[in-house]
């Protein structure tokens, strides 16, 4: 299981690279991660191109980031979701939370389209 | 309805089917008690967990060991049944028995695998020098066919 | 037990009769191990009643004439003797028929009208 | 006319890939197998014998079908070889398949047909040869003798049609088919007083909780407060559909637990495993609160069950002995504790005792202490090391017909000293409190048992004390 957040900040926007499992085991550390990232921005895309599998818990981490990203006026916005990762947030209806995107640039275009 | 039966029976194979019609009928008479039309699936099952049982009771005897009998006690309830198989053999642990491969085809070895297959569950434990297999089996709705 | 045996069309064809296990077994092991090579139909038609020990039987036979380029085939077995050979699975080992005609002549296809 | 049908694992490869654990033959369209509805087709026929031939393990099967008694026919089991064809299926078969018209269906598909036609005549009088086919399967007749009548030149023949099974997706279509459009034209299980809503035995259903027509709900269902069924949902056996759920246009395999605040909008579920048959990929949950699979309770864990219950009675009989002895003495003397007998019902399978009721006043000191230490339940502890009650488990019912009828119909009923509901500090009413202790025997173990009691015991001492404080005030 593999589990990494790459930051770069691209202008305003924070991308995180989520990869392999997003379950009880790492999502406390997702949670502290996206938290130190808050301090910089509010925009976020999660690039999900590479997660193979969410639970309950890592679900959870997602939306108390997206919440606390919403509270600052911010969003979330996932690309590249698999479609057998989306049948959990559609399961869940945390699905009516977020916007989709098929890849990262798609999402971060999303964001540049809202300021134009 | 309660019913208790107790056959004890010489360590010969010569009366291995004696015990096992005794296990179909008591099987027979715990379905019937239910009204049971059609309790083929069932009657077998007893039958032939009794005769694979039986049957290693008396291969494991050892020839110097004094006289004794299998017991064999069937407590009959309507629509479940309890078979308790008593012998004097050395102590034998069920769960050091391997499963046989199946994939393999072996010739022997299939006898503790199919009494597990068949009956709902499957003890074995020592006491006063003597095994204790019990095994019990319940009718279920879907056997009611 | 008793089995009874015949030749048809060159092929042994045994008939135990009454209940296969422990007791019985070893007589049909015996049979099957004087038949050396040949191919062979068992009728079950008249065995009612078959535990481990003469599945033991059946494989010990099957192996020893496959080893000798020869075969059994099963015939006319009761549910109970089904239901042992599904549960050890030795079902994937033997050819069933419901009819001995039809295992015999399953031996010689071309021979048989 | 009889009736043979080969069918072989290979052509369930689809399904085993998605569902291991489930016996292929047994895979149901609206709740009903793909079996059966071939067996009524025959019977429509006027086919009295029906023969599966199959590579498959057929105990399950049998288990379920028997002798075929329950449909008035005879239905027999046949094995065959996995490289068997049909002319070696039918040579094996040859004492069958002689001296009738066969009926051959080989394959995996659904057949649709229509309960209301007679088939008997079309059958009878059809040529030899094939009749249907598809991608995955075909229906032929066989009859060595040639026909007597001539086909009746009268009309059309009744309606039928194959549709070949490749696919979850293929299934999960088809259950939608047969319980929107097509269900007038099958037999199918549970009570239709409704329009298009069935409904099996033993269905309890929340009164906040919404049925919208489609729907087929199979034996021993939950459905909780405020879910929403339908329109459009196939519920299998042994399912629990939690609070605030919705299923719409989805089949939820036999038993499943949905958990809360879930949606399953065209998915089909079993176990722990979510489908989406549109885009056929599959995901296995791996939290059990979300989807998971209900466990069959087994005799061989309940009797182990059965001796940690016992020993922990035991322990709590030797530490409230003396408690008891004391207070009960007190409180009879004060008339605040009164004892009486029922009988209560103890197994799903009849059996009944008659267990000691003790109506505790938990007003002045000893009585509060009574109650908090739950001595109105100590004369029963006897009951649970005796094996007859659980020390902790569904509510006790008393022996009525009317639940009699409840506990037969499920296997969920182990009526215990304490219950789940207890534990959980759950609100009073009984239907609630049944849906609580019911999930409880599902997902328990030993080691969770110990737990629950713990809880129970302390939600006592706290209540009390809780009752203390208010009165003090």
């Amino acid at each position: 299981m593999e589990f990494q957040i790459q930051t770069r900040t691209d202008g305003p926007i924070a991308i995180a690279a989520l990869s392999g499992r997003v379950d009880a085991a790492n999502s406390r550390q997702l949670r502290r991660q996206f938290e130190r990232c808050l301090k910089t921005t509010n925009r976020f895309v999660f690039d999900c191109q590479a997660l193979d599998f969410i639970d309950s818990s890592g679900l959870g981490a997602v939306v108390t980031c997206l919440r606390k990203a919403l509270a600052t006026a911010g969003d979330i916005r996932l690309a590249g979701v698999a479609p057998k990762v989306k049948l959990v947030f559609e399961l869940t209806q945390a699905e009516k939370l977020f916007t989709f995107f098929s890849d990262a640039d798609q999402a971060l275009a999303s964001f540049a389209d809202q300021h134009a | 309805m309660k019913e208790r039966v107790t056959l004890e029976l010489p360590p010969d194979l010569h009366f291995l089917r004696l015990a096992a019609m005794a296990g179909a009928e008591a099987a027979r008479y715990a379905a019937s008690a239910i009204g049971m039309q059609r309790q083929d699936v069932f009657t077998h099952a007893v039958e032939l967990a009794v005769s694979e049982v039986f049957t290693n009771a008396v291969k494991h005897r050892r020839a110097a060991t004094p006289a004794w009998h299998v017991m064999i006690h069937f407590g009959i309830n309507a629509g479940d049944l309890e078979v308790i198989v008593k012998d004097r053999n050395p102590h034998f642990d069920l769960d050091s028995v391997p499963s046989p491969d199946v994939d393999a085809f072996p010739e022997d070895g299939y006898g503790l695998y199919l009494v597990k297959q068949v009956m709902d569950t499957v003890t074995v434990r020592r006491e006063a020098q003597c095994n204790i297999v019990t095994m019990t089996k319940t009718i279920r709705p879907e056997d009611a066919t | 037990m008793q089995i009874d045996q015949q030749v048809m069309k060159n092929i042994f064809v045994f008939m135990p009769r009454g209940r296969l296990d422990a007791a019985s077994a070893p007589l049909l092991r015996e049979r099957l191990a004087a038949g050396d090579g040949g191919n062979m139909v068992l009728d079950f038609s008249a065995v009612d009643f078959m535990d481990s020990s003469g599945l033991g039987a059946l494989v010990a036979g099957a192996r020893r004439l496959r080893a000798q380029h020869g075969d059994i085939k099963l015939a006319c077995i009761a549910d109970t003797v089904r239901r042992v050979l599904e549960l050890t699975r030795a079902d994937r080992l033997f050819d069933i028929y419901d009819d001995p005609e039809a295992a015999i002549s399953s031996f010689a296809p071309e021979k048989s009208v | 006319m009889k009736t043979l049908l080969v069918i072989k694992a290979n052509t369930f490869d689809w399904l085993q890939a998605v569902f291991p654990d489930r016996s292929p033959l047994l895979a149901s369209v609206c709740n009903k197998p793909l079996l059966e509805y071939l067996l009524d087709f025959a019977i429509l026929c006027g086919s009295r014998h029906f023969r599966l031939a199959t590579d498959m393990p057929l105990a399950k099967v049998e288990a379920v079908f028997g002798g075929g008694g329950r449909w008035g026919i005879e239905l027999t089991y046949a094995p065959i070889r996995k490289t068997d064809d049909l002319a070696t299926a039918l040579q094996k078969n040859s004492r069958y398949c002689a001296g009738s018209r066969l009926l051959v269906m080989q394959g995996c598909f659904f057949l649709h047909y229509d309960k209301q036609k007679n088939y008997g005549p079309f059958m009878q009088t059809t040529a030899p040869g094939e009749l249907l086919t598809c991608a995955t399967g075909r229906i032929l007749i066989h009859d060595a003798t040639p026909l007597k009548t001539a086909p009746s030149p009268d009309g059309s023949p009744p309606p039928l049609a194959l549709t070949s099974l490749r696919s979850i997706g293929e299934l999960y279509r088809l259950s939608m088919r047969v319980l929107g459009r097509d269900a007038r034209q099958y037999v199918l299980p549970g009570y239709n007083n409704e329009t298009d809503v069935y409904i099996g035995r033993n269905v309890m259903i929340a009164r906040s909780a919404r049925i919208e027509p489609p729907v087929m709900i199979g034996d021993h269902v939950q459905i909780h407060k405020n879910a929403i069924v339908g329109p459009g949902a196939v519920i299998g056996r042994n399912v629990i559909i939690d609070a605030y759920s919705r299923i719409h246009h989805s089949v939820i395999l036999d038993k499943t637990y949905v958990g809360e605040h879930l949606v399953l909008d065209r998915k089909l579920a079993g176990g722990r495993r979510l489908v989406d048959p549109g885009e056929e990929t599959m995901v296995q949950l791996e939290d059990a609160h979300l989807l998971s699979t209900m466990r069959p309770s087994s005799r061989g864990r309940n009797r182990l069950q059965r001796l940690g219950h016992g020993l922990l009675a035991a322990l709590l009989w030797v530490v409230l002995a003396m408690p008891y002895a004391l207070l009960s003495f007190i409180l009879k003397r004060q008339g605040r504790w009164r004892r009486s007998e029922a009988a209560y019902w103890v197994d799903s399978s009849g059996r009944s005792v008659r267990l000691t009721r003790v109506f505790l006043n938990p007003s002045g000191f000893c009585g509060r202490i009574a109650a908090s230490l739950a001595l109105d339940r100590y004369p029963l502890l006897g009951r649970v090391m005796r094996g007859d009650l659980a020390l902790i488990g569904t509510r006790r019912l008393p022996a009525t017909a009317a639940n009699r009828a409840v506990i037969e119909a499920d296997a969920g009923y182990r009526p215990g000293l304490f219950s789940y509901a207890e534990a959980e500090h759950w609100p009073v009413p009984e239907y609630d409190q049944d849906i609580v202790d019911r999930f409880h025997l599902a997902h328990q173990t030993l080691i969770y048992d110990f737990v629950m009691m713990v809880k129970v015991l302390l939600n006592k001492l706290h209540e009390e004390t809780a009752l203390c404080k208010s009165i003090s005030k």
